[in-house]
């Protein structure tokens, strides 16, 4: 069967010149970077080559200011923690969203845990913060601002200059999650002046477990793991050079493909959007029309349950997501969907498609033409259409 | 993820609509867990003699409704009322441990039924006495 | 120039077998391994059977007592900090050796920073603890012990068995941290008798940046990092599929090839090792002579430091390792030689070859005869003899 | 991590031995940071006319002792003393940052030396005085 994948937000497929990297290290090149001798010189290099084109995607002054990890949950939990636990003589409450991704959300719940104060911040119908909300919530001990670019589920785009240009008024530092739009849109953390910044490997056509975080120069930071000298021991373990170096390729790569990448996403996006909006009724596009990731295609059907649509639709070869609770496990539809508004049963009916560089046309108008009738379907069975 | 059984009954599942004038119907479930079952029963003499489901919910909520309405079929009201989820889910050969307390409502919708059935049956036999 | 790879404890290149499973996962089923489609369903496969190929190796009662994590690092710090937050309750007091890896020791040392105690006991002069001073550290306070299994300087094996025998009198928990042993030596979890053990990927012909921890059914363990459901949240983050299968990969293999990778290497070691023995004089065999890992060569040189030995090495295309301070930038010889009573010189004076399976008699041959000309060349520009 | 320097210097070192009948001596470092190194010198005149070394240590330390055997032959011992350990590294091109404190003692172990020659010249003069 040809298969369609749209589920690039979940993960996006290695690059094979990313994996022609990856596979040079695991095989030929593959000294610990610690070493002295010949192998470990080769790795070492190719690690701080991997930092430069980090660095040099995001904009950041000096690759000194990336840290590798081993993929975006830990680049959240190690922003959050390292700074809660460097700052705590100085406060104790960290702002946040709503509609952040677990790695986020749950990281500060285990602070809560411990004696920190966490306000979350609300959202609009559209997934998006206002960045006067969270001046409001800035108090005299709050240490840390932590709110996503992108969200990975509908696709909103947060302010995040305005935000940290209001933090920067009460010296309270940022992080922003940055996972779901490095490689997709021009991030630059000059331009949007956060402190902190996490990435990942495998939402950028690079390899999973594989991370980075950026840390501003003297940011306070605490390591969550402690061992050798690696990566100035705030994130010891002998350094994934093939992931590493695979990541810097496709950091590489993005600088390259950015611009087009953008505006070809953008045409299938709303083409995909348009299509399923008009060829089924009560479907409503969840996330902003504008403020958008140019891959993200977030709907909710109403009558039906999120899982059933993806199984019908993987039966036909397409590989899409849901926000329901039914497909995670979770006992609740996506905290995102209902932060937004949405009840109960819409937010179980949703469906994203996040379309990757590899997609073309004839897929999205796959989708277009399977979709109607698995909804046709599900909806005749269902209690509530 | 889900068993054979679980994917063909999702894929065609049996008894799927209303039975107009049932004899009784039952619904379970709610829209915060993602799953609403609604089953209805058509009964001559203590036999269930057709069931019908609505479900909106996720795979294995579809596949146990279907099973659960193909195993009621031809049993007695008694018969039915032991049916239990759990030999709903082994019909279908299992189900992953996650849905097995949130997807799988069928008996309870199919019990809400019989109930349903049997206080018609009182009201009805209270109002012709 | 030929190059001869005898550095195989500071890593290993990857298998071809492992990197071709690797990039399977990279290029074509790269699903993540949560979706509910198909691409979802194959990389939940590969990992559980990979969980499996690990749990096999070892001899685990269910696959289900392995956690995937991003290294020997991470495994080692999950292990005792996870114990020891889940525990804190019944007491404060860890016991160690004072020849573990960094990662036990710093993490230990962060726990004592937080309020723990840490008792080290100390080893002979052959690298071996004494089981009944571990017995003697014991206190009514103490809940963890935590002794690796194989020392990676010197080689040198722990008596697990008999130390987590007296550990089950005092019903305290028992790690080893076994990074250096796995696919070296048979290691069964059963008759070790531990609650926990820590695996790298990449010391046994596995992928960097992918680890296990095995964690027996029913011991309390509190995640480090916080976000989705992965690992039994456990250890949360989206699963490195491609990693962790080639981890798998590298069990299999490892059992495939236990048994004769074993007896060859012994050949080759005990070769090098009375190679050296014989050409050098004023040269000392570091560890245990027996009680060793079957890849270990470890020998002081007198009068000479071990990073102008490795670089002159280098120069001859042999890669090799030293516990010199000199090589990690650190400002003390190995903490390992010392514990083990060296004098700071000697320990400085360290050279460690460590052997794998694509090493040949001729590449033992080769470092007999280059060493000896170079200790000379060094021995005389050396004030120290 | 090495410059072509350092490693031009780490495997033909110049000046290695030792002085017989030596002017000044010195000797900095110490085991435990697992450099040693020990500076001769002969002088005419008050300008160093011979220098030599033996170094126990990592590249860097016998790099610099090398090079700086070379910067210090032919000056007068002002000049002489007026060579710091930063220079040292800079005549290599630069030192991998850890090495820089470390292991670049060679200017110490030179001052050293001088220190010891004007010693043993004050002690000559007093005896003689
Ligand atoms: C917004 C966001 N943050 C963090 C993560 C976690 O990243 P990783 O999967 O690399 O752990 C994800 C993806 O899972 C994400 O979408
Ligand atoms: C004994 C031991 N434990 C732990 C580690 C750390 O493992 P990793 O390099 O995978 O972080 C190593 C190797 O570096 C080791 O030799």
């Amino acid at each position: 069967m040809r298969r369609i994948y749209m589920d690039h937000s979940a993960t996006t497929p290695v690059h094979p010149r990313v994996a022609a990297v990856v596979n040079r290290f695991m095989l030929s090149d593959y000294g610990n970077a610690s070493s002295v001798h010949h192998f470990g010189k080769v790795a070492r290099e190719a690690l701080e080559d991997a930092r430069s084109q980090v660095a040099d995607l995001i904009g950041a002054d000096s690759p000194s200011e990336l840290l590798f990890t081993s993929g975006g949950t830990e680049s959240d939990n190690l922003a959050i923690k390292g700074v809660a636990y460097a700052r705590r003589d100085q406060g104790r409450h960290i702002i946040t969203s709503a509609i952040e991704h677990q790695a986020v959300l749950h990281a500060c719940d285990a602070l809560e845990a411990e004696g920190f104060e966490i306000t979350k911040v609300g959202v609009d119908g559209q997934g998006r913060l206002d960045p006067e909300a969270v001046r409001d919530a800035i108090r005299g001990d709050t240490i840390l601002i932590s709110i996503m670019l992108a969200n990975n589920e509908v696709g909103t785009l947060q302010p995040i200059e305005e935000i940290a240009a209001i933090a920067k008024e009460y010296d309270v530092l940022v992080h922003t999650d940055a996972v779901q739009a490095v490689g997709q849109i021009s991030v630059d953390v000059e331009a949007l002046g956060v402190d902190l910044m996490s990435l990942s490997g495998h939402k950028m056509y690079g390899p999973k477990g594989v991370g980075a975080l950026y840390v501003r120069r003297k940011t306070p930071l605490q390591p969550l793991q402690n061992g050798g000298h690696h990566e100035r021991r705030l994130r010891p373990g002998t350094e994934n050079v093939a992931g590493i170096a695979g990541m810097g390729e496709a950091c590489l790569l993005a600088k390259e493909e950015l611009a087009i990448r953008n505006q070809y996403l953008l045409r299938l996006r709303d083409r995909l959007i348009d299509g399923i909006m008009s060829e089924i009724p009560k479907v409503y596009l969840n996330g902003h029309p504008d403020h958008r990731l140019p891959n993200n295609v977030n709907v909710s059907i109403v009558g039906i349950e999120g899982e059933s649509i993806l199984l019908s639709l993987d039966m036909k070869g397409i590989a899409a997501s849901s926000g329901s609770a039914c497909t995670s496990g979770s006992l609740e539809a996506s905290h995102c969907l209902l932060a937004m508004g949405l009840t109960h049963e819409v937010a179980h009916g949703s469906v994203r498609f996040t379309l990757g560089r590899d997609n073309r046309q004839e897929d999205v108008d796959e989708v277009i033409r399977e979709l109607p009738a698995i909804v046709e379907r599900l909806r005749a069975m269902s209690p509530l259409s | 993820m889900y068993t054979e059984a679980v994917m063909e009954h999702f894929t065609n599942p049996k008894n799927v609509g209303e039975i107009e004038n049932p004899d009784g119907e039952g619904q379970v479930g709610n829209p915060t867990c993602g799953d609403i079952m609604k089953m209805y029963i058509k009964v001559e003499d203590d036999q269930v003699v057709d069931a019908k489901f609505k479900t909106f919910g996720c795979g294995a909520a579809i596949a146990t409704s279907s099973v659960a309405t193909e195993m009621v079929k031809g049993k007695t009201i008694e018969e039915a009322r032991n049916i239990t989820n759990r030999q709903v889910a082994e019909a279908l050969g299992g189900l992953p441990g996650n849905k097995m307390h949130c997807s799988n409502l069928a008996a309870d919708a199919l019990h809400k039924a019989i109930d349903n059935y049997e206080e018609r049956k009182k009201a009805r036999e209270e109002g012709t006495a």
